[in-house]
């Protein structure tokens, strides 16, 4: 299959712009997407080819833009719709879980929300505490939504025309460190990546790594430098949050019985608390030590740049 | 008015009617707790702003509301014995069961439904305004609003988007002049709330008179018309709730006595439609009685059909989580 | 000491009225907290005692609520904002979280926002799938707040009392289900209950419960029937998400080496994630078994009064 | 302006100067890597919006603002030094080099910060004159507002609310007619933004031209005065920025070239002021030519200040998290 390297905000164009060419009813909206061709450049272009029908571009209004892309969705359209950052999509938590995470459930089946919500997330380069949040698992704890976050431009592009096509609401996060990493690319336009399906990423046995997104960069070094101590650590990409394919962690524990969690986000009731929670709840016969847990600090990221990394996770403290 | 036929106005009584006695018995069913739970909100008032305002819609197009549905969805047509059942919980309710009383919905009616979160459905009009534009029909969207709605972040943000995107969509506000126990003077900067149309550079569909069905018919026919060709319109309909916020209001019906006694003797839409009626056409009093006696007639058969209707189960439970 | 058996919704109204009373600067706002006597009467009679300058009733404008009540302590003063119930808070998150959480430590201690947000939680009686959460270990994953959750009348009067006298942001949960119980109260108008301490409601030796708020009656029940059987339960009530009292629970857990989690909330990425995580983690060696978690399922609560309550937790899945 | 002193015109150029100063050099630091992140939102251009409203306050009055908060600093008389380190994101900064450039406060001038999250400052504004009344001080509040800003539920809910309590919250529109890449056109409904006032019943108090520092002080003062004894004021002030969005901002000013030359050589506030005292005052150039020398060695040495000053600390990052 042909494929070419590509920096993920590409990759995610490429799904978009697919998916806009296969599909009338696929539309983009948000706050900067058209003219200004996306804060982070994903949209870059899409305006000029699809014209304003299909991008367009919203006033300031988190609550509003989730809001309208519930109501299109239930009519059939499949919206597209971009939180700037994620941290702007505290706005709109009420819009994505109480509205379009139920609306399904609550009128039983009447209305379906094609919905997919797109937003950057993580680490922004000194973006202070307000504009750092790292917040998908907060939003993986309510049923009715998906929720997908690749760490690759293959996967960005697999699972955004997964999350396009189905019929659910999911939200996508998109780590802003990881937009212009490049990597191969399928130019296969029907290269869907399943929702649900965690990759394992790297193959070893003395150790699992469960990560996530901007996690695998962390880990990969990790594995990297444990490899040289000879240590082979196995890596397990889980790409969607919800739902959360434990199967494969544990397939992956049963061998190494040992496992790191490693994640961007902020260490208590979070993604690593419900990846250790899982394991020794249905692993506990397999354990040879404690699950241990890599992420932020628990305080909010500061402006200057030297304590901001401080904060975050790091190859270092993965090993 | 002078185009209206008799057959018409009828209906609309009769849609008014249906409404009245669905409520109050819906009140009696839960003092019997046949209706459970802690919120049920009562359209006992409000009749005709909900039977004119969908009156001068056609069937392809769109109604949305909050949780004060039950007449909303009556005057949409929606099936009584599936209204009712969905009050009581009960699986062949319009959502199952699973939605309750302020959730009602009809997809074959493009009844979207009512919402409980305060302002929460008013982005959502947006969104179904926005899908008549891209798929170029010409039909609109009706979403009713609460007074106290209109103060909300929600409305703000979905208002001016609609107008900016020149969207199909007639808002109208049910002004009944209370949000549970808060007057509109004490939540509203703004208490002619049409006003606020200003701030979006929106039509101004102004005040009418919502006890009125026919005055209500009138103006929302004309912003329907501007609508569909134009662009989005504000109106606020002047109305009364006789029963409470809902059913847990124990206390502002007897703090405000007067006005409710006022509102009821001397506005009530379901009485001034009939004085019309009575006025306009000799010896049609037998045929209102006969309106009411199927009214109901039908809501017994309702609720028959509701008490009558099997509980959900536990694959309902966990069914439609997801597609 | 002398005290009264009164239901949790009085404990918290003498809380609130003992503080006005104290603190010329403590004042109370929210939706209906004034004329209406309150949704959940807790500020019964506080307009008519304290007058409008001190209980303002608001708008149906739960980000202005919430960011009102953060600038009005900024400047000294102790509002205590209610959310008519926690859904609702869903639109204040970015006034909590980003704001109300934030502002101490971005401005590096400049400001203070004391300030306590009341919100009530839980299962409300058939209040379907949008009114019907249970999101504390949510807000609790934010540092900069704290989260106080209380299971007894006595304890809503003295952790809320703590949480009012505090300088930091606490956002105080009240189970809807519990507002009615009665229990023990002390009059004393100084009576504490420090933020942060968890509490053995139950002492046993054969397994830890750990729960909070509404768990405690499950767990509690429970515990009653097992005891029958032999069995002795400890029950820790953890009383506060953030900061998380872990010292008791793992203290309990060296005696007993079982737990379970008992919570009301949805079981992923929630309070029983963070405690299986966190016993693993340091108890790996006192564990005879895995932590297990007893949550409501992980679906939308529905409207029908008897699959509403299958979907909520109960005695015999504790059991 | 017959009963302005020089000395006050000479001060307001001073601040003038100062800030755009400040800003160019914020430019250039931030292009040889001295100021590093994302986000850097410059006040050139809107100094006489910033200037001639804060010259209307007394210093037990409150400021507050969005992200585009280093003018306003320099305006309220916010050390420049702290100020620049807090750009440099040094622990000498007004936050401790924990905010950055969009997080600027000092508790001792009641400037209550800038913040980033569009609209979110709105509330704690209308906190702040909650507080004013509630202590019975005579204190006001100016709150200033991106026009982008004015579509978000905040300043809805927030402008709202100071209208039903009677906050003294003076409200300035910096109207400079885009937010990010996105015109005014296409993203409110209502263009003049002052009119939004209507939706809230609230004391309007018109557009004034950003660009001439005593039009807006004078206009902010009225409301000033209105604010203390009455309530609210909502005020467009009509403005331009030189520098695009932020530093980010690559494209936008080249789209928009024509009217940012045209903003600049006509309209540009420094040289509005100037060319007023030029032709009030005989003579007056060397004063201003020793204003914008003393202002040019004040922002040399913040610079130096925030390049020597120590960078923040494990400590720091642990710190203040809780009280
Ligand atoms: C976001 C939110 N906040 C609060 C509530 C609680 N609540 C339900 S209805 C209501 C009053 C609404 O009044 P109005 O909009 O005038 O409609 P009406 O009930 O008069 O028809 C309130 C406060 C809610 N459901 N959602
Ligand atoms: C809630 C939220 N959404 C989006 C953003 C990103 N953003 C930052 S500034 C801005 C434009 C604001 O424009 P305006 O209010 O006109 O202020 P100006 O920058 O022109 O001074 C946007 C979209 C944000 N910071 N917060
Ligand atoms: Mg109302
Ligand atoms: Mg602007």
């Amino acid at each position: 299959m042909a494929e070419r390297n590509r920096p993920m905000r590409e990759a995610l164009r490429m799904a978009l712009r697919e998916e806009m060419l296969r599909d009338e009813k696929v539309f983009v909206m948000g706050e900067e997407v058209g003219i200004w061709n996306g804060t982070h450049r994903v949209t870059q272009g899409l305006l000029e080819e699809f014209g304003a029908k299909r991008v367009k571009d919203t006033p300031i209004t988190e609550m509003a833009i989730a809001g309208a892309a519930v109501g299109a969705a239930m009519m059939g359209l499949r919206p597209v719709a971009e939180m700037m950052t994620i941290n702007f999509a505290f706005l709109a938590l009420d819009a994505i879980v109480n509205h379009a995470a139920k609306i399904h459930y609550m009128f039983d089946g009447q209305f379906r929300v094609p919905l997919v919500i797109r937003a950057a997330t993580g680490w922004g380069d000194q973006a202070t505490a307000t504009h750092s949040h790292t917040p998908e698992p907060i939003f993986a704890h309510f049923p009715g939504l998906y929720v997908g976050c690749p760490s690759t431009p293959r996967d960005a592009k697999g699972m955004l025309k997964a999350a396009i096509r189905d019929d659910n609401p999911v939200l996508f996060t998109e780590f802003i460190s990881l937009y212009s990493k490049p990597g191969p690319v399928p130019d296969d336009e029907d290269f869907i990546i399943p929702i649900g399906k965690a990759d394992v990423k790297r193959e070893g046995k003395h150790v699992t790594i469960v990560t996530y997104g901007s996690g695998m960069t962390w880990s990969t070094h990790a594995a990297d430098e444990l490899a040289k101590e000879g240590i082979e650590c196995e890596i397990v990409d889980m790409r969607w949050l919800r739902p959360l394919d434990m199967a494969t962690v544990f397939e992956s524990f049963k061998k190494t019985n040992r496992c790191v969690v490693v994640e961007e986000s902020l260490p208590h009731f979070s993604f690593g608390s419900e990846i250790a929670a899982q394991i020794q709840e249905n692993m506990f016969d397999y354990m040879d030590a404690p699950v241990k847990r890599v992420s932020a600090m628990d305080v909010p990221l500061p402006y200057a740049h030297d304590i901001e990394l401080m904060a975050l996770p790091s190859t270092e403290k993965v090993i | 008015m002078a185009t209206l036929k008799k057959e018409t106005l009828l209906e609309w009584y009769r849609q008014m009617v249906l409404i009245r006695l669905f409520e109050t018995r819906c009140d009696e069913l839960y003092r019997e707790k046949k209706i459970t739970g802690v919120y049920l909100h009562l359209y006992s008032g409000h009749e005709a702003t909900g039977v004119g305002a969908l009156s001068a819609l056609k069937t392809t197009d769109h109604v949305i509301t909050a949780y004060r549905d039950h007449g909303i969805a009556i005057a949409r047509g929606v099936d009584t014995n599936a209204i009712m059942a969905e009050m009581m919980g009960k699986r062949t309710g319009t959502s199952g069961g699973k939605g309750g009383s302020m959730h009602i919905a009809s997809r074959e009616h493009n009844f979207w439904g009512g919402y409980a979160i305060v302002g929460g459905h008013l982005p959502l009009a947006a969104g179904i305004g926005l899908a008549c534009r891209y798929n170029e029909t010409e039909d609109v969207v009706v979403s009713f609003i609460g007074d106290a709605a209109t103060n909300n972040g929600y409305f703000h943000e979905s208002l001016n988007m609609s107008e900016i995107w020149h969207l199909p969509v007639v808002w109208i506000i049910e002004n009944n002049l209370v949000g549970m126990g808060t007057r509109i003077e004490d939540s509203s900067g703004q208490v002619e709330l049409h006003k606020r149309a200003i701030a979006y550079g929106m039509q101004d569909g102004g005040r009418v008179d919502g006890q009125d069905v026919i005055a209500v018919n009138k103006v929302v026919s004309e912003a329907v018309a501007y609508a569909r060709k134009t662009g989005p319109v504000l109106i606020e309909s002047m109305t009364y709730r006789y029963k409470g916020h809902g059913v847990s209001d124990k206390t502002y019906d007897k703090r405000m006595a007067d006005e409710l006694h006022e509102w009821m003797e001397n506005k009530d839409p379901i009485e001034i439609l009939k004085r019309t009626l009575l006025e306009k056409y000799k010896g049609i009093q037998k045929e209102l009685d006969a309106i009411q006696k199927a009214a109901a007639v039908q809501v017994e058969e309702a609720t028959q059909y509701g008490l009558e209707s099997p509980i959900p189960t536990y694959e309902d439970l966990i069914s439609n989580v997801y597609v």
